[in-house]
Formats: structure tokens, sequence, C-alpha cells
């Protein structure tokens, strides 16, 4: 089929769709009248019921808890995806250590840069770990903070550099993040069955409302979500960099043994 | 003006989504595609939020406003932050998958790229895959 | 406040099909990039603050950053070397 | 609170994502054959329990609500898995087809760290969330996860064509997911509920809705998709091929199914209430199904790369499956759920066939391996047996599919739908007894230098014993034969109504015995013309190659390959429903 024809039947299933489209349009509720009874309901006695002040993680973590374990696991199943599918050219025996550049000058940073990542990647860890704990109270909660984390991590490359990088971050301890935090949520939602409740049920004492500790059982949850997330994320980054890397020594093949 | 905005972020919607269509369709790089299919996605993004939002209303966060204020849906907005994951795990899968493609056939033009089709040199047993010659023995 | 975000839709729509015509890569990743902050700002704007910074940490630096690295890796590869 | 059977039911999705994270934790502590031992047991407890829960749900069906979160003044706060008789059996059979599938695998995956292993946990326990679940985001996000860990199992190998089918796979899958969200978004705006029943109730109450139809439209695409009906199927045969061989049992044997599940469900109980969508069904399915039956079959007898061949047939069993759909009754809905586990046997067991002629024998072309399965006899056995069932030889769970589905069609007068199906599973069939005949009997032509010498590339970890390969599709072709037929034919009519949410009612037809007879006589009519063409006068030959040549060409530009034409067809596709719909 030439690109042309290709257009053409989009074009054609587009027209066909338009008047279909104009009616589910016209007949949804307009713009901004009207919000569903479920979310309604949800707003409604969810401050009350849990102590938390932000409804967005009361659902993920709580109400819909379960969409956020499958959620958790995608991530994993896409993380445990690319791990193998880019380690399975490069072997396994390659991942522990950096792979050099050989043949291109590592160009010296300067003082100023090391000082400045050396302030900004605490700081960022610092935001992201506040992110995190404020799940409960203020927008934000375990996925953003642990990939604001996991960005972080990224500036002791700017710093560092890539070997110091790789000498910081190791691939074995992201895994033990990654599992460990998606094995501490799973456990969350297996533990209340324990005590005869249901799976995930907000057991634990609920605090105060719009206090740091509010939230019950949502607290080791989201600390769960950030540790996979934060693990899940460097782990993405890494083996990427890698790529890079490993692209460059295959050019050189006589360097091989770095 | 009213009626614009009434339907707009419908409209929108369903704009992205045949405009990342239409980038998919016509892509002649995987990374550009990859791009493309991220467009269609915040087609959605745009959907969801635009169903879940009443004018009026306070984010679904009471710390500054006590709870019983009306908010907008909160439902929808972590349905679309499960999307957002979705979206992210399937960036990076088809990047890596476009990175191995490339170092296999040294092409990132999907026009160049047939599973199962061409004759793949070493790589394949002689005679293609393909039909005609297929169907002459085959069948 | 009901004049800012019809415009911001237009905008979305804007970027959005931006980054569709933008057919070169290596300048797509920028406008991948200012679309999800495009985005990040519209979410914002419906009053869905954990959505924006979702998307403002994973539209706007971290998918942009692995494009970037993908674009790196494959333009340091010499095409087919590999076997 | 919720004590009793109904307890048991997030054990079967949890306990593989708990073994997921210990071995992914410990991926580099873990000795060489513990990640099989470890998936072989949690995939064997996962179908303990689903078998369990499957018996309980036959006194009526089980509910659970995640996180204690039951319904209050008839709003469904939280998320609920409702498990009927039939949808426990479906993920009973599910867990068999993985345990078998672990077995099959068995040190076919060295130097992974468990990888492998990890992402088919995942993939078993959304399968089995998919199956159980009663609310519509939380289908979608199972959905999500069975199609991410997909993607990453079809590259596995890294060949070239392995990379390029599982982007056309996951591009197409991923814009499957889009489609279904936006759906989702809809009827959720609409009827304010992500509950199925709670979806069901408002959307009965509406009346004729346009928002409603729309919903539809876009959710069954995506299912669709998922099941590879034409216009939708090109990812199929592109990703099936290429992926490892126990990748591809599971493909085949579940998840395409599990796509029609997922269809069937949503349509009876969730849009039940919408007379639109139901008076558009019956023609949507029957039309979609009989072209899927028929272009599957064609095309699979048009391949000589036997995973693409058993691919395409897949695509032709799935025609049949819609069809049996469109018939809306009991009958026909429980005919097509015996039909998926039959089906999924059979294919399995094909497909574990092709992995063992791919490990022992280096090569997966029927013509280059021609006469090279003499070695491996238990082997042809094996799938002529199964190239027989899968025609409609009248033994097994597949055979008593295949009835339930052509009684209640003819009980219809669905004449089109019966033809369609009797031809596809007969076309396929004789895809599959060809490449036996070719393979195990060495009959055919001699191709010479055409053959062609096996390529190592493909070759799937030779160093495995042959019965431990063997084994599980002997198991598997054990069980369709094995299982008392009265037993499913007992527990069928009532399953089908509770899972369809009707009353249930006794008549149940089977169509007429010589039906199966015509498919099976096809079967074995095509698979000698193919072997033993030149053997026949040329007066014969030449009118039938032109009638094949026209079609075939056509066929074969359409499957073109290029993820730019899959888009097309899926705008055109969605038109075509959303036609459907409108005029009825």
């Amino acid at each position: 089929m030439t690109p042309r024809i290709r257009v053409a039947l989009l074009a054609l299933a587009g027209v066909v769709l338009l008047p279909g489209a104009a009616a589910v349009i016209t007949g949804l509720p307009p713009f901004g009248a009207t919000i569903a009874q479920y979310g309604e309901r949800i707003n409604a006695i969810t401050p009350e019921a849990r102590h938390v002040a932000n409804m967005v993680s009361a659902i993920n973590f709580d109400l819909r808890g379960l969409d956020t374990l499958g959620e958790e696991f995608m991530l994993l199943a896409a993380i445990t995806g690319t791990v193998v599918l880019l380690r399975g050219r490069r072997g396994e025996g390659n991942t522990e250590r950096a792979l050099r550049r050989p043949g291109r000058a590592v160009i010296p940073r300067s003082e100023a840069v090391v000082l400045v990542c050396r302030i900004a990647g605490p700081l960022t860890a610092l935001f992201g770990l506040y992110v995190v704990v404020h799940a409960t109270v203020t927008p934000g909660g375990g996925f953003q903070g642990g990939v604001i984390l996991a960005s972080g991590t990224l500036i002791i490359y700017l710093g560092e550099g890539y070997a110091g990088w790789r000498d910081a971050v190791r691939s074995h301890w992201l895994d033990g993040l990654e599992g460990g935090g998606a094995l501490l949520f799973t456990l969350c939602g297996l533990a209340p069955m324990l005590t005869g409740a249901a799976f995930m049920q907000n057991i634990m004492p609920l605090g105060t409302f719009r206090d740091l500790m509010s939230g019950g059982l949502m607290l080791v949850e989201n600390l769960g979500v950030a540790l996979a997330v934060a693990g899940g994320f460097t782990q993405l980054f890494l083996e990427f960099m890698e790529e890079t890397r490993e692209a460059d020594e295959l050019d050189e093949p006589g360097e091989e043994s770095a | 003006m009213s009626v614009v905005s009434n339907i707009l972020p419908y409209a929108v919607a369903v704009w992205l989504f045949g405009a990342g269509l239409y980038g998919i369709a016509t892509s002649r790089n995987l990374i550009h595609l990859v791009g493309c299919l991220g467009v269609c996605q915040s087609a959605t993004y745009v959907l969801l939020l635009g169903l879940g939002y009443r004018w009026g209303s306070i984010a679904p966060i009471f710390y500054d406003h006590p709870p019983g204020t009306p908010a907008v849906d909160p439902v929808m907005q972590a349905l679309v932050l499960t999307d957002i994951v979705v979206g992210a795990t399937l960036t990076a899968l088809l990047l890596v998958l476009t990175i191995q493609v490339y170092k296999r056939s040294g092409s990132l033009d999907p026009e160049k790229l047939r599973p199962m089709r061409a004759r793949q040199g070493s790589d394949r047993a002689e005679g293609s895959d393909r039909g005609h010659d297929g169907k002459r023995t085959v069948l | 406040m009901s004049a800012i975000l019809p415009l911001l839709f237009l905008l979305t729509a804007l970027s959005g099909t931006a980054v569709v015509l933008v057919r070169d890569p290596t300048r797509q990743v920028f406008v991948i990039a200012v679309n999800g902050l495009v985005l990040t700002i519209l979410f914002d704007a419906l009053q869905a603050p954990d959505v924006a910074l979702s998307e403002l940490a994973v539209g706007s630096a971290a998918v942009p950053l692995l494009y970037l690295v993908a674009l790196m890796a494959v333009r340091n590869q010499l095409p087919g070397k590999e076997s | 609170m919720t004590l009793g059977p109904s307890a048991l039911l997030p054990l079967p999705v949890a306990i593989p994502l708990v073994f997921c994270a210990v071995m992914l934790a410990t991926a580099h502590l873990l000795p060489g054959r513990l990640p099989d031992i470890l998936a072989t047991l949690a995939a064997l407890s996962v179908a303990i329990l689903s078998g369990m829960i499957a018996v309980h749900a036959a006194d009526g069906p089980l509910v659970y609500w995640f996180g204690g979160w039951e319904p209050r003044d008839g709003v469904h706060l939280g998320i609920g898995f409702g498990v009927d008789a039939a949808s426990g059996w479906i993920a009973a059979f599910i867990g068999v087809l993985y345990v078998l599938t672990f077995i099959f695998a068995w040190g076919f995956f060295d130097r992974t760290h468990g990888h492998f292993h990890i992402l088919m946990l995942l993939f078993l326990a959304a399968m089995i969330g998919f199956c159980f679940t009663r609310d519509m985001f939380n289908l979608f996000v199972w959905f999500e996860v069975m199609s991410v860990a997909a993607f990453a199992l079809t590259a596995y190998h890294l060949e070239k064509s392995a990379l390029s089918g599982a982007i056309n796979f996951t591009v197409i899958n991923s814009l499957a997911g889009f489609l279904m969200l936006g759906g989702i978004g809809l009827i959720y705006a609409q009827t304010g509920s992500l509950d199925f029943e709670g979806i069901a109730s408002a959307v009965g109450r509406g009346g004729r809705d346009p928002v409603v139809a729309g919903a539809f439209c876009l959710v069954a695409t995506a299912l669709m998709i998922k099941g590879a009906i034409v216009p939708f199927q090109f990812w199929l045969a592109d990703a099936h091929a290429v992926a490892p061989s126990p990748v591809s049992v599971i493909f085949s044997g579940a998840m395409v199914s599990l796509g029609l599940f997922g269809l069937a469900k949503v349509s009876a109980v969730v849009f039940a209430g919408s007379d639109q969508v139901q008076h558009a069904l019956p023609t949507l399915l029957e039309g979609l199904g009989s072209i899927t039956a028929i272009l599957g079959g064609w095309m699979a007898l048009l391949q000589r790369h036997m995973k693409r061949m058993l691919a395409f047939s897949t695509i032709s069993h799935a025609g049949i499956m819609l069809t049996a759909l469109g018939a809306l009754s009991p009958a026909g809905t429980g005919g097509m759920l015996v039909y998926v586990v039959g089906h999924g046997l059979v294919k399995g067991a094909l497909f574990m066939i092709a992995g063992i002629l791919l490990a022992t024998r280096a090569s997966i072309d029927e013509i280059a391996l021609r006469g090279l399965g003499r070695g491996i006899g238990p082997a042809g056995f094996a799938m002529a047996l199964a190239g027989l069932l899968l025609c409609g030889l009248p033994i097994g769970v597949l055979d008593q599919g295949t009835r339930l589905v052509q009684g209640a069609l003819w009980h219809q007068e669905r004449w089109i739908a019966l033809a369609a199906g009797a031809i596809g599973a007969g076309l396929t069939g004789a895809a599959v007894l060809r490449a036996t005949g070719r393979i195990f009997l060495g009959l055919g032509p001699d191709p010479g230098d055409e053959g062609g010498a096996p390529s190592e590339d493909e070759r799937e970890k030779a160093n495995r014993p042959l019965w431990v390969m063997l084994g599980p599709c002997c198991v598997l072709l054990a069980f369709d034969v094995g299982l008392p037929a009265s037993l499913i034919a007992n527990a069928t009519p009532e399953a089908a109504s509770a899972f369809m949410h009707q009353p249930s009612v006794s008549a149940k037809a089977e169509g007429p015995a010589w039906l199966t007879w015509i498919s099976v006589a096809l079967a074995l009519a095509g698979a000698g013309y193919g072997l033993f063409r030149t053997r026949l006068p040329k007066l014969v030959i030449r009118p039938l190659r032109a009638t094949q040549s026209v079609p075939t060409r056509a066929l074969e530009l359409l499957h073109s390959g290029l993820i730019g034409d899959y888009a097309a067809w899926l705008a055109i596709g969605v038109a075509l429903i959303a036609s459907i719909l409108a005029v009825s």
C-alpha cells in the first residue's frame, strides 16, 4: 500500500467517523457542567472516612488501590522487559561496571559544575522526598516523588561523571529496591487479610486530618510505590545510558577489554 | 463562545488522536512514530480530565479549603495518573525496541522493516516466507 | 478563568500537532518536551495538580530524556555493524 | 468481614505478584533452576485456587470488594472482583496452561536471572485479574499489564524479525489501550460509575444514547484488536510467529481468546441494557467473525513458516469464537467458552511441537523440514492428532465446544456463520495436516535446493531432553481428549447463564453431526491436495490454480508488515463498527 492510499483510507475513515464523533460529543454533558456521581461521593465521604486531604492519593492507595498495584507491576514489567531486551545483546557480564568510551577524551568538568551538581543533587533528592512524604496532604505522592528521586541520581552523572555514577548506582540494588517496593505494596494488600479484613483494607490508625502522618496503611503503600518507582526509573536510565556506551565500544573492538 | 467552550476539550481530544494516527500512518522514522503514539495518548489525558472538570471547583485536595467545598472529579485524575505511567512504560519499551532494530538493520524507516517477509540474507533459510515463492511450493 | 482554559486547549492541540509534523527526531524531542510542558500547564489549570506534577516529571523530563538517549545510541552506532 | 470462599478471590492475582517481586528483588542471588521451580509452583497454586473458586462459584457468583469498600447507597466506591463459574474455570485453565508451559520451557531461558519467569508470572497475574474483575478501569489496567508483559516477551530473541514484529504488536495494541481508555472515560462520564453492574443499570435506564454506543464502539474495538479480528488481525501473525515458542503457546492459547472473553463479558453484562448495541451485535459479530474465520484459514494454508501458519489458524479460530458470541444466547456463549478451553489446549500443544522442531531440528520452515521429523515420531503423532482435533474430529473438549457453537448458530439459522466456521476449521486443519505429512512422513514433492539449509539463528536451546518438551504437549492433548464430556455438558448451560447474568435455560441444542465431518473431510482433502498436487492430472490443477492466484496475491499484499498500513486498517475498522452501530 502506498502512503497515498493509506492517507486516503485514513481520510475515508475520518469522514465516516465524523458524524459519530459529533453525536457523541453533543451527547456528553457540556464541558465543566457537572462531574460524575462517583467522584462527588468520594469527595464527600473520604476526608472523614480516611482522614486524608488529597482525594487523588486516597483513590490511588485506598479506594482503588488495586489499580495502583496493577500499575506498579506494569512498570515492573516494562523495566524488566527493558533490561532483558537491552542486556540480551550486551550479555549479563557487562552490567556490573561502566563501559568505557575509548577514543573520546573525557572533558574535564569545571569545578563550578561539580559544585553546582553537589548542591543540586541533594536538593533534588530532598524535593523528591518532600513530594513522597506529603502524599496524603498535598499534591504528589510515591510515583511523582519516585520519578524526581530517580532524576536526582542523574545529577550525580553530571557532577561525578559516568564512572562515578555507576559506582554510586548498582544494578543489583536497584533490582532490590524495585522488587522490594513492589513486594511491600503487595504485602500491604495481603497483610490485612491475615486479620480477617479485606485485601488492602485500611486497618492501621488513620492519624489526624491534614497531618503528615494521616492515612494509615496508605503511608506504607506510598513508601512501597516510591521505592519501586525510584529504583525502577533509575534502572531505566541506567540501562539506556549504558546503551550509548556500548555503541562506542563496539566501534573499536580492539579495546574491548575495557 | 459558550457553545465552543462546551465542546472544545472533546474536539481537541478527537483532533489529537486523529493527528497522532495520521503521524503513525505516514511516519518514516520509528523514533518519530513513538512520538506520534504519545500524541494519541495525550488525547486520552485531555478527554478524561475534560470530562472530570467542573467550573468554579477547586482541586480535590482539602488542605486549604475545608471538606465539602465543590471540587473536580478526583477519579478521573487518578485514572489519568495511571495512564501517564502506561505512557512512560510504552515509550521506554518502544524506544528500546527501536534501538535494537537499528542495530540489527541499520535503518529506522518502518517501511523497510517487514517482519517475516523479505529475504534476510544469512538471517534466514533460502527461499522467503513471502507468498509468491511459498505459494509455488506449498500450495 | 473562562478565557484561559479554551486557549490552553487550543495550545495543546497545536503543540500535539507540532509533535506529529516535526519529522526530524532530533528536533522532535524538543517539541515533545514543550508538549509535555503545555500539558502540565493545562492539567494545572484543570485543577489537577497531582496529574500536572506527574506530567512534569514524566512528560517533560524523563520521557524526553529517554528520547535523547535513544537518539544518542542510534547516532553513535554504525548501522548494521553488529551482527 | 468477607470470610468464606470469597476471601480466595484476590489470591490467584496476588500470589504470582508476590513471586514476581521476590524474584526480582533477589534476582542475582537465585541459583540456576530455582526460577523454573518457583514459577511452576506459582502457576500451580493459581490453577488450584482458581479451580476451587470455580467450584464454589457454581452455587452463585462470588463477589469481593477490595479494601472493604462495599457499595453504599447504590454507589460502587471501590473495585470489586465478581467471579462466576465460567470465569473461574477459564482462570483455572489459564493456570494449567502456564504450569505446562513452564515445564515445557524448563531450562529454555538460562542466563536471564529469572527475568523471563518474572514477565511470564506478571502476564499470568494480569490474565487472572482480567478474568475476575468487575470494574471497567481495572479491566483496562490488567489489559495493559498483559500487553506490556507480552510486548517484552515477543522481542525476546532480538532477531530483526522478532523486533519488528514486536514493534507492530506494541503500537497497535497501545492504540487499542488508548481507545479502550477513551471508551471508559465516556461511559464513566455518562453513567457515573466504573462498576459493571453500576454502568449496566445506568445504561438500562438511559435509552438510546450516542455516548453509550460510542463508548461500546471504542471498548469493543480494543478487545477485538486483542482478539485479532479482521481488520485488526495483522499484528498477530507478526508477533506470534517470532515470539519464543513457550510465549507463543500462551499468546495463542490464552491471550487472544481472553480478548474475546472480555468482549463477551462486556457486551453481555455492561451493555446489556442498550438496545442499540444489542441490535448491532449479531450483524457485527457474525459478519466480522465469518470473514476472520475464512481469511485466517486461507492465510494459514499459504504459509510455510510453521509458527506463522499456526498464528493464522489462531486468527481463524478467533473468528469462529466471535460468530458464537454473535448468537447472543447462553448456548452460543457457553459453546464459545468451552471452545476457548479446547482451542487453547490444542493450539498450545501445536506451538509446543513447533518449539520441539525448532529445538531439535533447528528450523521452522515446512519445506526445509521435509522428512526431517522421522526421528521424533511421537511428536509427529501428536501433531497429526492435534491437526485432526483442530478441524473437528468428534472427540474432546474442542469438539464439544464446536458442537455447542454450531448448535446455537443452527438454531438461529445463521448459515453464513456456520459455513464460515466449518470452512475455516477445515482450512486450518488442512494446513496443519499437510505440514505433518511433509515433515514427519516426508510426503510431497522434493523441494531440491529450494528447501535450503536450516539457519542457526532460529535454533531454540537444543540441549533440553525431548521428553521435557513432549510431555507437556501430550498432557495438553490428553486434557482435550480425556476431560469427561458429561461434566462439561452438565455444567456449561448454567455457567453460561450466570456468565451472561441471564436466567438459566436448560434447552441446549447441538448442531448436526455431519457438519464437523465436513470440516474433517475438507482438511484431509486440502492436505492431500497440498502434498500430492503434482500427481494430479493437469486438467484438474490448472483451474484450481487460477482460482487461487488472485485472492492469494491480494491477501499477501494486505499483510504487508508495515505499521502505517495497520494503523490505516485500524481506523477503517473503527469506522466500520461505528457505522454498524449507527444504522441499528
